[in-house]
């Protein structure tokens, strides 16, 4: 295939007008000798017939088109309605760059507008960015947000984050900046987060749900880690956030909420495809707002008074700023944002709501029947959203095993994480997930533990 | 209020609700009794409308967008070239979609067989040992390069002298804050003549303390840096590494590897030589690639082959660890790979030629009515300069507001900071002859409106869904979110549209 | 020539092209081989351009029209209403979309249970006893119906002298012109009071000639007729069958049951009723029912079910035949049995209810303004009549062009005929009531505009792509194929956008 | 689901407005005791997830998404460019009316434009219509032309048309007014159409190539037809017209060619769904122009002088002419037609060209290894475009048995239109078949044909 809107006769008139006699004298500072004579060793050309058929092949190599998932650890599979789709694969949207010429951009402005105020309302913050990549470094720019803000270097990470969003946060910070506290137990524990605040802690970062799926004790943590002087940043699922107060809020007592919330925005529209793209959010304090990373779109008007959006504060970003911006963050995640947009949108006040009502339902469903199936334990025992651990009385691996061969992917092997995980296995029940799948679901668990 | 450009917030109310859920099929019990302890949320505040007027609302705001499938956007340095739909469909197939990056190894098969088909391409196009694809921009490239850097470093013992990374003056801003990101000092030079490196300056700067140099070719200019071999070797011979910036590798693509010119590592935009679309801002991909010496710290995990089946390897002492949730933005690796299959290897080597074809014929044409700062011929992309017409008080934003009223995307503006009033036009090689010379009239055409009618101007865009933009305001009064209204909004005003 | 609005004729040239196909991986032979005998063209003059401007020109294109997704389109008798993307989704299935009607039946049961579904709950809908999906309109659905009642009255010896069918004038143009299709005579009745049918009238003309009688219902006026009941029963009487034609159903679904009535058979247009997409003309679909004795003479095949199994069955010696290539419209049936399972009773029910009230209420409120033929309450839709503004010189036809300039399309005009200038406005269930006020202003405000500046009127519309059109230059031109442009044409003119 | 635009609270103050006291006040002129009472017998509501569920399971008893199609019989299994399918499910062409209103549809009405011009210069004709419901209405339609235009009511077809096409054209016509000529051994044969002609016959219709996929004598036939005063109608293949002479263009020797060419143009761009929608194509002489059927688009200006498109010629359609309307057609195939627009466009001059001479060389190559499996056949020994008729050692049943159990859809069975043809099998083979396929194909075919 080829896109190429040259024909050869239009290049030859195009070299004349040029001046020059063949197209290789325009190439006359490249060393003669780096200039490739051969063909890439690539394959291809192939048309779309061809790539279909070798894609297509690729794609039924994986389970994921035939099997029911219970997969979850921070990405989910949620619905996805048809509206949203139809609406997001406008080249309007897909095709379009950022929107640096706000005349002819106001669908992409005001679209991600509509995401802040959105994110903003679910986080309980003053403001959200753009977006950012995915949830992990999110939550690395909330930990840089909160150093420069602080002047102090060390972070306190929950040992109850995702074993991911840890791992990226260690390349970033570096090992000697980041201390994990806490956690194992399956919480947090304000305690052991308490003990390990100190006058250089910058921030503490937990999640909530934390990555075992259970509810945090957001007001503590908060109170401990501003006792001390740092910032409180909080990881969300923004599902949960539909149905719990947000970390944002003030506590029962009055106490000051989180100063950031940040998260991954996969489960707003977004199928997991492998992992990628994601969509990181981020929303703080309007206190913090000059030092936020990434783009902010911005209300104002034209030059007839009408309404309309503009990306603003360029002068925290690295186009205008250079080494002194905020973040090295310029192409974000646009389209996810804008698919979460319209998922906000669609769902709605009560759409959200029930989403969110669905998933604790069915995951608590799913896990009183796997506590019925003989050998199989809830590994915690706090409240927990649309998630929990089980321990197995098998490897989880042969779960999963069991597993596939049924079309069902029953869970996160933990194993893969620890190796005194190796019995545990994550499961994520959605709104998605029918009663009888769930029934199915818990066929495999005991099968697979009866090791039949 | 008009019923046109009304935010979400602003429609519906109480009432109107989207699509629905199902109704719970399980045994349902009180809240209350499954999260014990757990404070629920008072209410949330989010829109209320109904399914038919969220589709209107988001495909209204859709066509007040300019985008590549309308019309030409000759954006310097974004490569705006056309997306070819069949990468949408294929990065869409449902076994690729609902791949679960904690599935396991055995149920993703295929996801792992295009993340490694795509590094055995990246490395043909690229002449480097190894790739990553897990970052998830340029600029996420960079930093990932840049921490490789510092572990090699490291591991030489070298790792506490070496605190300072080289960037010209000339480099993109993401250059500069990555490198102060991962914990390095920028050290900016100033570039020479026509934003090529300025060797005598480079060998000044360089010393013991000297980490990398980070170089962009061709340079913003758009120009290849003809002794870009003295170049990386004068800075090995100083201890360092040398980055090539690939933002721009749509010039280069089977013409030139980069590591051939001596770079030890580099990233690639995978949204701008690749094809896949911009999506308003994103989603890209950044993939590194890197010399064999680098190969060891390339971040976890890998995708490896061992007898026909791909495996993720995490056990890698010298990485620098993960840099991303999971494996990168897989679904743009899937459309860069269908992108290069596609187009197979005289496919490839056709994008760079009419890409520096487009750019030379639009500079020499265009030449003629603005400042062109240098002589020679360009590579995929040019910088011209607006000065000239400031002495009828037209700025090149003025030029570039203008644009907008001939249906086409304005060049990207005041970039490089090197040239006054820049005006950096990258034209790609999927736009037609026809396409080049409606712009280039259109330019023409600018250029007497200045002299002639500078008001018109001062005072375009005339003809686009919003006239310009009061970026001040939006400053100061820093509106980042909507306000929710109170109820009862009034009966919307009625007013013809205008044209 | 500006490069805007470019027929694709006119656009690219030789050695352009759009999507390669696959190189033969077949051993090839000469075509003069293959095809001995076979005269083979010259050249085909078609488009030669590449994928890119190919895409732009469609995506150019479409934004030059208005849809329901974009604003209210009250157009009178055609339902437009909000058409779900899931619906479009689910047709599009591989299953679905890949199956060939002639695949077998083994390979086609998922498709023939969708049928089979679609049949039960059009049944339920409507009352009858049997129904085919083969039409693919609703046209189709009548010539169809009418063919049945031929085929009945010939089963019963009547077929030679029952060869007129009554049709009252202000029934759709569909009606009349079905019944001359199917070799019947057509015999109009004027109307009674607001289209309601005289009941005088219809008793005289009917007779022993008589086939059959076909009624609208509710009616063009939007009006439900009274005493419809005495209507069928005075046909049968006669020795006619009635026919209902059922394209106003949004009006009735689970409110009423044709059956109920008396008819004896009607069509459907799931089109309109049942929300499937218009495509700019079509497709459609027009499924009939039937009540018992009309049964047998459905087309071939059926779709029957037998212990769980579905079959086609071909073999029915009284069926009047196929009237379709395959099995009619299926996409369209799928996305019919879609949104029908979707709404469920209460929703179906939901439908005629707001139906209902959005055209009351539209209705009382524009008769303020506007002249309205009648005082009882409309059913989903109604006619108002624009000659009030005669004297303005202003012609319904202004109205509507006018109405385009405030984002909405215009109703339906000058049908029926039995109403002086009118304007027949369907706003249907879908709408908000900010949507219905702002219709209303609009249509207040044109009135008022007719008074003061009828001019403006008459130039409208002033905000669309295109001004007003001159039809009959079209029609004395009679252009309906463009011209293949000769070789090299000039440089695109270079002009700002209008706005 | 509901799609309701209206609130509960909404509805009261309209009610209200209208200066009713209920919404059932409204209703009072239906006769009471018609009013239902009770919710209608149907299932449902269900929500997007459930719909999903449901017709998922349906559309995979479906065969079709999981085997390699090698049906024809006018349907067939060719390329859909990925660009066509982003274009034409936009709202902009998904969800417009019929162009009424010409200032707010240029777009549906270029398109048309551009529709009839391709369908012309492909069919040779001088012009084309926007479309009818399938090729054998459109069929239909000619015949109803030719009537009125020769004022004879006799219409004659070849045996050798799709059978689904014959039983239309008797459903509409009437079995006496149609005489079927020729076909059964092949090719039609224009000396038993010529045998059949007579002063009554208004037309000949044929199809080039026909449906057993040999190539006919167009000239011969319309010699024939001309001969006797009848007009000629080739019902054609969209692809095959793409390479063959079109049957509009004057014979070799200067004899007239056909007077109106129909034919499915599913083959330009649309899925086979189930055989619906499909779209029928119309061309003919400029003479006919006034009484063909269905709509018209036709160039003009605007109040500014700009071109435009409006429709055309509307006093031959039923809502101007209602009982003596050229056809009752109203509702066609808009969107259909819009697919084979741009698919026409999309492949061009070269693609079009390249997809027919691809269909032949497959076909051919399909021929020649069936021809060398034991105990199989061509019936027929005529040129074959891309389709060809194959006589089977056992029921062509039973070859399409063993390939629905290898993920292969052999051919058509055609024993489904004729007992005398139970071993024969329809086979057609487009571009997309590789030849990898082809290969297993024909073992499907030797493995039926030797019963194992
Ligand atoms: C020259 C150059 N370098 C780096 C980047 C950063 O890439 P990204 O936006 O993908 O982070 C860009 C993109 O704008 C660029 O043009
Ligand atoms: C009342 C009425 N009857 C019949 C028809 C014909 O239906 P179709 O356009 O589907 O053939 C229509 C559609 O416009 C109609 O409004």
């Amino acid at each position: 295939m080829s896109f190429v809107g040259l024909t050869r006769a239009e290049e030859r008139s195009m070299l004349r007008e040029i001046g020059v006699g063949r197209f290789e004298d325009l190439l006359e500072t490249i060393p003669r000798e780096v200039l490739l004579e051969r063909p890439l060793p690539v394959a291809g050309p192939l048309s779309e017939i061809e790539l279909r058929g070798r894609f297509g092949a690729w794609s039924r190599l994986n389970q994921a088109d035939r099997a029911v998932s219970f997969l979850g650890g921070g990405l989910y599979d949620h619905y996805i309605p048809a509206a949203l789709h139809a609406i997001a694969m406008r080249s309007e949207f897909t095709t379009a760059y950022t929107p640096y010429q706000p005349e002819v951009a106001q669908g992409s402005l005001t679209a991600i507008f509509e995401f802040q105020s959105m994110i903003a309302e679910l986080t309980g913050m003053e403001v959200a960015n753009a977006s950012l990549y995915d949830g992990a470094t999110a939550a690395v720019e909330a930990a840089l947000l909160a150093r420069h803000q602080t002047g102090r270097a060390r972070v306190i990470a929950s040992g109850a984050l995702h074993p991911n969003v840890l791992a990226v946060l260690r390349t970033y910070l570096g090992e000697e900046a980041l201390t994990v506290a806490g956690g194992l137990g399956g919480l947090s524990g304000a305690e052991d987060i308490a003990a390990a605040l100190a006058p250089d802690v910058a921030c503490v970062i937990y999640a909530h749900p934390n990555f075992f799926g259970l509810l945090e004790q957001p007001e503590a943590i908060h109170r401990a880690a501003h006792a001390a002087g740092a910032l409180a940043v909080a990881v969300c699922d923004p599902i949960a956030l539909a149905l719990l107060e947000p970390p944002g809020a003030p506590g029962a007592d009055g106490s000051a909420g989180a100063d950031i919330v940040v998260g991954e925005g996969q489960p707003l529209g977004n199928p997991p495809s492998f992992g990628g793209p994601l969509l990181g959010f981020f929303a703080c304090r309007q206190a913090l707002v000059r030092r936020m990373p990434g783009r902010l779109a911005a209300q104002t008007v034209d030059a007839h008074g009408r309404r309309g959006f503009v990306l603003t504060l360029q002068t925290r970003e690295q186009h205008i700023r250079r080494e002194k911006a905020t973040s090295n963050v310029c192409t974000n995640q646009g389209l996810l944002a804008l698919r979460a947009t319209v998922y906000m949108g669609l769902l709605g006040r009560e759409g959200m709501r029930e989403v969110a009502e669905l998933c604790v339902q069915k995951t608590h469903h799913a896990a009183r029947l796997a506590a019925a199936v003989p050998g199989y334990a809830l590994a915690h025992a706090g409240a927990f959203f649309r998630e929990f651990v089980l321990e197995c009385p098998v490897e989880a691996a042969r779960v999963t095993e069991a597993g596939r061969a049924q079309g069902i992917l029953p869970g996160v092997d933990l194993g893969q994480f620890r190796p005194e995980w190796k019995r545990r296995l994550l499961v994520a029940v959605t709104e998605q997930r029918s009663a009888a799948e769930i029934t199915r679901w818990a066929a495999v668990l005991a099968r697979a533990g009866s090791g039949t | 209020m008009r019923l046109e450009r009304r935010l979400l917030i602003e429609q519906g109310g109480a009432g109107h609700r989207g699509p629905a859920l199902p109704a719970c099929d399980v045994p349902s019990r009180p809240l209350a009794e499954l999260l014990p302890g757990a404070r629920l949320r008072d209410g949330l505040a989010f829109p209320q409308v109904s399914e038919p007027e969220v589709v209107r609302h988001f495909i209204e705001l859709s066509v007040l967008n300019h985008h590549i499938d309308r019309g030409f956007y000759p954006l310097g340095s974004c490569t705006m070239k056309h997306n070819p739909k069949i990468n949408d469909e294929l990065a869409g197939l449902p076994g690729f979609a609902l791949d679960h990056p904690l599935a396991g190894e055995a149920a993703s098969q295929g996801s792992l067989r295009v993340i490694h088909e795509l590094e055995q391409a990246l490395l043909a196009i690229t002449g480097f040992a190894a790739v990553t694809t897990q970052p998830a921009a340029g600029a996420q490239g960079e930093m990932t390069a840049l921490l490789m850097i510092r572990a090699w470093h490291r591991s030489r013992g070298e790792g506490d002298r070496r605190k300072r990374v080289i960037v010209p003056d000339s480099a993109h801003g993401t250059n500069p804050a990555s490198v102060n990101l991962s914990g390095y000092e920028a050290v900016t030079i100033a570039s020479g003549e026509h934003a090529t490196v300025d060797l005598g300056a480079l060998g000044k700067a360089l010393d013991e303390r000297t980490a990398a140099v980070m170089l962009t070719v061709p340079n913003t200019l758009g120009l290849f840096e003809p002794r870009i071999r003295e170049v990386t070797a004068l800075a090995h011979q100083a201890g360092a590494q040398v980055y090539m910036d690939g933002a721009n590798m749509n010039a280069l693509v089977g013409l030139v590897r980069p590591a051939d010119l001596g770079f030890d590592c580099m990233h690639l935009n995978l949204h701008k030589t690749f094809s896949t679309p911009h999506g308003g801002g994103g989603p890209g991909a950044g993939p590194v690639a890197v010399s064999a010496h680098l190969e060891p710290f390339l971040p976890v995990p890998r995708v490896i082959e061992k007898n026909g089946t791909l495996s993720l390897e995490v056990d890698r002492p010298h990485s620098i660890g993960r840099v991303h949730s999971a494996h990168g933005n897989f679904g743009i690796l899937v459309r860069a790979l269908a992108y290069i299959l596609g187009l197979g290897p005289e496919g490839l080597k056709g994008v760079s030629r009419a890409a520096i074809l487009n750019a030379n014929y639009l500079m020499r044409r265009l030449a003629k009515t603005y400042e062109l700062p240098h002589a020679e011929h360009c590579m995929h992309e040019f910088v011209l300069s607006g000065r000239g017409l400031k002495k009828y008080g037209v700025r090149t934003l003025d030029v570039a507001k203008r644009l907008l009223d001939f249906g086409v995307h304005a060049p990207t503006v005041y970039f490089p900071l090197i040239v006054e009033e820049a005006l950096m036009i990258e034209p790609t090689e999927t736009e037609t002859l026809d396409r080049l010379d409606h712009f280039a009239a259109a330019m023409e055409r600018i250029a007497k409106e200045a002299a002639e009618t500078p008001q018109l101007l001062h005072e375009a865009p005339h003809s686009t869904p919003a006239s310009r933009l009061d970026e001040g305001r939006a400053a100061r009064e820093l509106k980042l979110r909507w306000e929710t209204p109170s109820a009862g909004s009034p009966e919307p005003a009625v007013e013809p549209a205008r044209r």
